[in-house]
């Protein structure tokens, strides 16, 4: 019982932040209908820069993610207008090959300025953990599950409450009709994309706290959350913190219960769990399933 | 329409282009072989696929190491005048690319030695060197290809498991509590991870420990509660670790907060990296990590590692062995031995037969003739030799132990006890 | 065939999507031989009640009888081939194909080879499309779209684009010809292109055509009885003199009490 | 397709004919004469170069019939691969088959294991699709490198050599014409079957597939009919590599490959058949170029090692990107209006 306590602590900790990672995927997909594949990336770039503020420029570290974010914003800002930007209107595919294309050339840039070796962040999250009964919570997974939930719950409030938010759900519900109330797409895009950018950067902070920072092993966590993404729903924001959660307890709780099947079960158990969900409601948790019309 | 017609005659450019390359191409390669004609002792050619960009980019220092040695060698007047010409080509870790390069070289020139990078890669590659008669010359890594001795595969540095053993002897000696001790293993399900398992539960048997406890463990792993978990129920007391400073380092967090403190952690070459015990954050503390070569902060006044500190910063590839990084300059060592080896082998084989005659034949048989070979600047290692039965250059390893933050050497390079090769 | 001249028969259909009642009682029949206009505002259930005809919605109660097969229980595909063939409101072309190509992919249900032939291709596959190339030939003649044979319909204007699908409707060879707004978005020499193209297949062909339309005056004119559907109920039906005579339906059009 | 000024189709199937003009009779010839001649002039750096192309056209292939034409996006392709290497490569040395009776099974094994993970494409579309194929991708991995019994696990197994008679396909020279003559059989069979009313089926289901169900098109079937060729194709692509590499391990068909393989195939252009060999081409030619151009790096004046780390991925990253703003619907489609343009000078209307 203990095991299982602390596994599921684990678990929703960990799940949290793979739910705020999915959400940079969920904003880009809710606004242009794009599944970007280089999320991973996104979260690298924001992670190194948080890097290259609090350790090579010696800012305090709190005082370097709040320098980060802008950066970030920038970054996003900037590939969907030089790039992003000639893809409209393509074949969605060919969008994201241009993803992937970002992807390498991301990899790139940052292994040419970062090198390949690992970096680490100054001590942020205590490394202490708290007890409660026997179960071992520590502060880090703690700090990592409530920086998650925290930007969540400001996304749900910038998507009800601000125009941009508005203007942007409109869009991502109706592009014609909201082309013909007079916003502008471009414009909603490049924001999509800055936020995109800037989840993904906390999110990369988040994780490089947790584990440290390289430009090998790192992007691949972009891709990792992929069957959280699709489990929530591509265009559902509380999906995608849900799960996050979801997949997280599975990773943890398999190969404790399920170990017998054999070693690594971990890493199948969140694609046959997503894809029986799937299966009974093709649009994920709480994708929105539209009617189809002919 | 006229922006549509500079777009069609851009691309077509490109186009065309693109075509020619590979004709460009195959013509430079055709100049430098004509320009190196005219020397009197024909060249000795060896192959390697390189892994310099790709995914597993961290590891090009082992590709400098073995370039630089080679440019060293051939300044130093190469073997007996003859020049070595390395072919190489990166292959980023890439099976099909390394077999493609492989095919290439060893059908365009008369190779006597390749070198592969990656254990797909070398497995696949010993397979082909042995059809062909072509020494493989492989970075150390994978006990496969070695135990048992395969006729033309040789390893330049000590594999995966040497490094283990090597660290459960020196624990099984700091073990007094008069019981059998308890080991537990964390592997990802590579090559590089499973390779040691076989290895360590033989050798259990051997010094008196039991391994009770196989835990997976992926290399990228956020978290690792449920191998926590799994060791504290086993009571655990020494932990083996095959990853990287990464994965080593989330691993002791987590035992930590979970309140587990096993005996020893011990982890492989990797988990040296100066960024681990800050990492760990405190927690990696007294963990244990094996080096094959002379080559750390202290060893920096060793005269070998000067000597290939001014070199590498002659050479291609830049400030590499330094103080900072001891990590890449342990992994530029890596390539040096490679180096090594071939220099060994292509001495006593110019030796045997004239530096004008040697085949990969009479390296190979040569490599077996050799013993605590030394060139006058490879004291980075011990002195390398090989027997028909064992084509390992050496089997020992030092032990390094993270103490009040820095990594230290605890203890001279030693033999490793036990071989499987014989 | 259907007992006493009657082709197909609605019966009772109801359908809702969620808490939405789209098709609410409606119960109709198409004669062997007519012409059969379905009317109403927009959202009155005329697509929906194609939709339910063809397979692609499941009503949740009533049924729809044909040649003594229900359709609402047989699959979409299946009802292709039992010889219903339909165009669509907003156009559904396979976009990357050409006009040729969009004809004959709807002959895919009459083509009997299978797909070793088809791997082979020269032969039998190679005699039985050339073989259908000729009755694809007959239709694009009769549609006067010689022209644009070999255009990919993605890059064809409205009218044109139009005009493939009841090309492609009419490729299926079928019994009864389900048509939604054919003539939508047509300047008047279009739609009288149109309007000629259904009443020469009627003619020729001698089936059964549904027909939604908004035009009253051309419904008037080559509808043989008109259906009235106002949010999701059947209103009236009749004789285009009996429609315009009809009170229910000027209330529903002019929004009367 | 427009023909040049003055051809004029006599009957239907000269209209649908692949080879039309004297010309293309001639560029087809040559062509067919530079593949077949092309181990014999050229260095066998190139040669080795080809086969790899060869085999992933093949690959691509089948990529490009499930994505391409039927529009089931895919993103484990290389697992079925997998499958195909793998099962030729056990089949000869447990069972001991030849080559020739184990490359058909490898097609129908993963053809089969590709229906299977294309039931879910039934109910699940769109991008969501993708994690159908993507758990195709780890859990076929997976279950290689565990299974140590059959296929040796994470450390792989060696696959003997081909042979036809006494003649054992050992040098690349020899392979290559193996690899070319299967390349161009499953060339022509993806002709085929595109042009066939499989073919037009599958592009029905792509552009509508709710449209494709009421004209007549089975969407259960021809969905499972593309998963079963694409697979095929991929388990053919497999079985070749497997003799070719001669030595099989799990982590040759890691995700990336997956992605690179939609990378040749979009890069060509989906959705026609020149498009995979273009798309293969070009690749291929990039990646040299870029391996190429490391060796160049690193052998010159010391250089930033850094930069010669990153310069592969910065170089293929932008010309990919460059590629996809100027030309995002593919090689293929450029060729056309290449083409196109070229038939209708100097009278364009």
């Amino acid at each position: 019982m203990d095991t299982f306590l602390q596994l599921v602590v684990t678990g929703l900790a960990v799940g949290a932040t793979y739910g705020l990672i999915a959400l940079g995927f969920v904003l880009i997909y809710k606004a242009s209908g794009v599944l970007n594949l280089a999320q991973g990336e996104l979260m690298m770039f924001g992670a190194y820069i948080c890097f290259v503020f609090s350790v090579q420029a010696n800012i305090p570290f709190y005082a370097a993610v709040a320098l980060t974010l802008p950066v970030a914003l920038l970054i996003g800002a900037v590939i969907e207008r030089f790039f992003l930007r000639y893809m409209i209107g393509q074949p969605l595919i060919s969008v994201i090959m241009m993803t992937i294309g970002l992807m390498i050339l991301m990899r790139g840039i940052a292994t040419w300025i970062w090198g390949t070796e690992p970096k680490v962040y100054p001590q942020v999250f205590p490394q202490e953990s708290m007890s409660i009964g026997s179960v071992n919570i520590s502060y880090e997974y703690l700090w990592a599950a409530g920086l998650s939930i925290f930007f969540v719950l400001i996304y749900i409030i910038f998507f009800r409450f601000t125009k941009s938010g508005l203007v942007m759900r409109a869009t991502s519900d109706d592009e014609h009709a909201a082309l013909s109330i007079g916003i502008s797409i471009k414009k909603v895009l490049s924001q999509s994309w800055a936020i995109a950018a800037l989840t993904a950067a906390v999110g990369g902070i988040i994780i490089g706290a947790l584990v440290g920072l390289d430009t090998t092993s790192f992007p691949q966590y972009g891709l990792k959350v992929l069957p959280v993404v699709l489990l929530g729903g591509l265009d559902s924001i509380p999906g995608a913190i849900i799960g996050g959660i979801l997949i997280g307890l599975t990773e943890n709780l398999v190969p404790e219960y399920l170990g017998f099947l054999g070693g690594g079960m971990e890493e199948l158990a969140p694609y046959i769990l997503v894809l029986i969900v799937l299966i009974v409601r093709p649009h994920g948790l709480f994708g929105l399933k539209r009617i189809e019309r002919i | 329409m006229g922006r549509t017609l500079v777009k069609t005659l851009s691309i077509s450019i490109l186009v065309i282009i693109l075509m020619t390359l590979p004709l460009l191409i195959a013509c430079s390669d055709d100049d430098e072989k004509t320009e190196n004609a005219p020397e009197e002792l024909p060249d000795i050619h060896v192959g390697m696929s390189a892994l310099v960009t790709g995914p597993y980019g961290a590891y090009a220092p082992i590709t400098w190491g073995y370039l630089d040695y080679m440019k060293d060698l051939n300044e130093r007047g190469g073997i007996d005048g003859a020049q070595i010409e390395v072919h190489w080509k990166d292959c980023q870790y890439d099976v099909a690319q390394s077999i493609a390069a492989y095919a290439d070289y060893s059908k365009s020139y008369d190779l006597v030695a390749f070198t592969g990078m990656g254990t797909g890669a070398n497995l696949a590659l010993a397979e082909r060197c042995a059809e062909d008669g072509i020494v493989l010359a492989a970075i150390g890594g994978e006990p496969e290809l070695i135990w048992p001795a395969q006729e033309w595969v040789f390893a330049s540095s000590p594999n995966h498991a040497i490094g283990a053993l090597g660290a459960m002897q020196y624990a099984m000696e700091q073990w007094d509590e008069g019981r059998v001790a308890r080991v537990g293993i964390a592997y990802p399900n590579n090559p590089f991870g499973q390779s040691i398992i076989g290895p360590i539960e033989e050798y259990a048997s051997e010094l008196g420990y039991e391994v009770v406890e196989k835990q997976e463990f992926e290399l990228t792993a956020l978290d690792a509660v449920s191998q926590s978990l799994a060791f504290r129920d086993d009571e655990v007391d020494i932990v083996y670790v095959q990853g990287t400073a990464k994965s080593v380092a989330v691993l002791c967090k987590d035992m930590d907060r979970q309140g587990f403190i096993p005996k020893m952690v011990i982890g492989p070459l990797h988990v040296i990296h100066p960024a681990f015990p800050e990492l760990a954050a405190g927690t990696g503390e007294g963990v244990i990590g094996w080096n094959p070569f002379y080559l750390w902060p202290q060893d920096m006044d060793n005269e070998s590692v000067q000597y290939w500190r001014d070199k590498a910063l002659e050479y291609s590839s830049g400030d590499i062995v330094s103080e900072e990084d001891p990590y890449m300059s342990m992994l530029y060592m890596w390539g040096l031995s490679v180096g090594v080896l071939l220099e060994a082998g292509l001495r006593e084989a110019a030796a045997e037969v004239g530096a004008a005659n040697i085949t990969a034949e009479a390296l190979r048989n040569a490599l077996e003739n050799v013993t605590n070979f030394k060139t006058g600047n490879s004291g980075f290692q011990p002195g390398i030799g090989f027997s028909p039965s064992n084509h390992e250059a050496y089997s020992a390893t030092s032990l390094m132990q993270v103490q009040d933050g820095v990594w230290v050497r605890i203890n001279n390079m030693f033999e490793s006890p036990w071989k499987f090769a014989e | 065939m259907g007992e006493n001249g009657i082709k197909l028969r609605a019966e009772n259909i109801n359908l809702s999507f969620g808490g939405v009642e789209a098709l609410i009682d409606v119960s109709f029949e198409l004669r062997e031989h007519e012409i059969l206009a379905i009317i109403g505002p927009n959202g009155a259930g005329k697509t929906s009640l194609l939709n339910c005809i063809n397979g692609f919605y499941r009503p949740q109660k009533g049924r729809i009888m044909y040649e003594g097969y229900d359709l609402t229980k047989v699959s979409s595909h299946k009802i292709a081939k039992m010889g219903l063939s339909r165009t669509f409101q907003n156009i559904a072309l396979y976009t990357g194909l050409s006009t040729l190509d969009n004809l004959m992919a709807a002959r895919n249900i009459r083509m009997r080879y299978n797909v070793f032939a088809a791997i082979l291709y020269f032969g039998w596959a190679h005699r039985e499309e050339m073989k259908h190339r000729r009755v694809i030939e007959d239709i694009i003649e009769f549609l006067e779209m010689e022209s644009i044979r070999k255009k990919p319909v993605g890059m064809l204007p409205y009218g044109q684009r139009k005009r493939v699908e009841l090309g492609r409707a009419l490729a299926l060879e079928p019994k009864v010809l389900l048509l939604d707004e054919p003539m939508a978005g047509m300047n008047v020499e279009e739609k009288e292109d149109m309007a000629r193209f259904i009443l020469d297949t009627y003619e020729l062909k001698k089936i059964p055509v549904i027909i939604i339309e908004h035009d009253m005056g051309l419904v008037m004119d080559i509808a043989d009885r008109i259906v009235v559907l106002d949010f999701g109920r059947k209103i009236a039906e009749g004789t285009p003199d009996e429609i315009l005579a009809n009170h229910a339906v000027i209330n529903a059009y002019l929004g009367g009490e | 397709m427009r023909l040049p000024c003055g051809i004029i189709n006599k009957s239907y199937s000269q209209d649908t004919a692949i080879v039309r003009t004297n010309l293309q009779w001639l560029l087809l010839v040559l062509a067919l004469i530079t593949l077949f001649t092309f181990p014999y002039w050229a260095s066998p750096h190139w040669i080795s170069v080809m086969i790899g192309v060869w085999i992933s056209i093949i690959g691509v292939m089948g990529l490009t019939l499930l994505t391409g034409y039927a529009g089931q996006l895919s993103l484990g392709h290389m697992a079925f691969v997998a499958i195909g290497a793998y099962t030729v490569a056990i089949l000869m040395s447990d069972l001991n088959w030849p080559f020739w009776a184990a490359l058909p099974c490898a097609g129908m094994i993963s053809g089969c294991i590709g229906v299977i993970f294309g039931l879910p494409s039934l109910r699940i579309k769109g991008f969501y699709l993708v994690i159908a194929t993507l758990a195709a991708q780890f859990i076929i991995v997976h279950i290689i490198s565990r299974w140590d019994s059959l296929t040796g696990g994470v450390f792989g197994l060696s696959v003997p050599k081909v042979t036809l008679g006494g003649f054992e396909f050992k040098s690349d020279f020899s392979y290559y014409f193996l690899a070319m003559i299967f390349a161009l059989i499953a060339i022509l069979i993806a002709k085929n079957l595109s042009r066939s009313r499989i073919g037009r089926s599958w592009i029905a289901i792509r552009d509508n597939d709710i449209a494709a169900e009421i004209m007549g098109v089975d969407p259960f079937k021809y969905k499972l009919l593309a998963f079963f060729f694409g697979c095929f194709f991929a388990g053919i692509a497999g079985g070749l590599w497997a003799p070719y590499l001669r030595y099989l391990t799990p982590e040759q068909f890691t995700l990336m490959g997956s992605v690179w393989y939609l990378g040749y195939m979009v890069i060509g252009g989906m959705g026609s058949i020149m498009g995979p060999i273009a798309g293969v081409i070009f690749i291929t030619i990039l990646d040299e170029f870029t391996a190429e151009m490391v060796t160049d790096l690193a052998t010159g004046s010391p250089v930033f090692a850094g930069f010669v780390q990153a310069s592969r991925y910065i170089v293929f990253g932008l010309a990919i990107i460059l590629f996809l703003i100027f030309e995002p619907r593919g090689i293929a489609h450029r060729w056309e209006r290449i083409k196109n343009s070229y038939r209708l000078w100097p009278f364009s209307y």
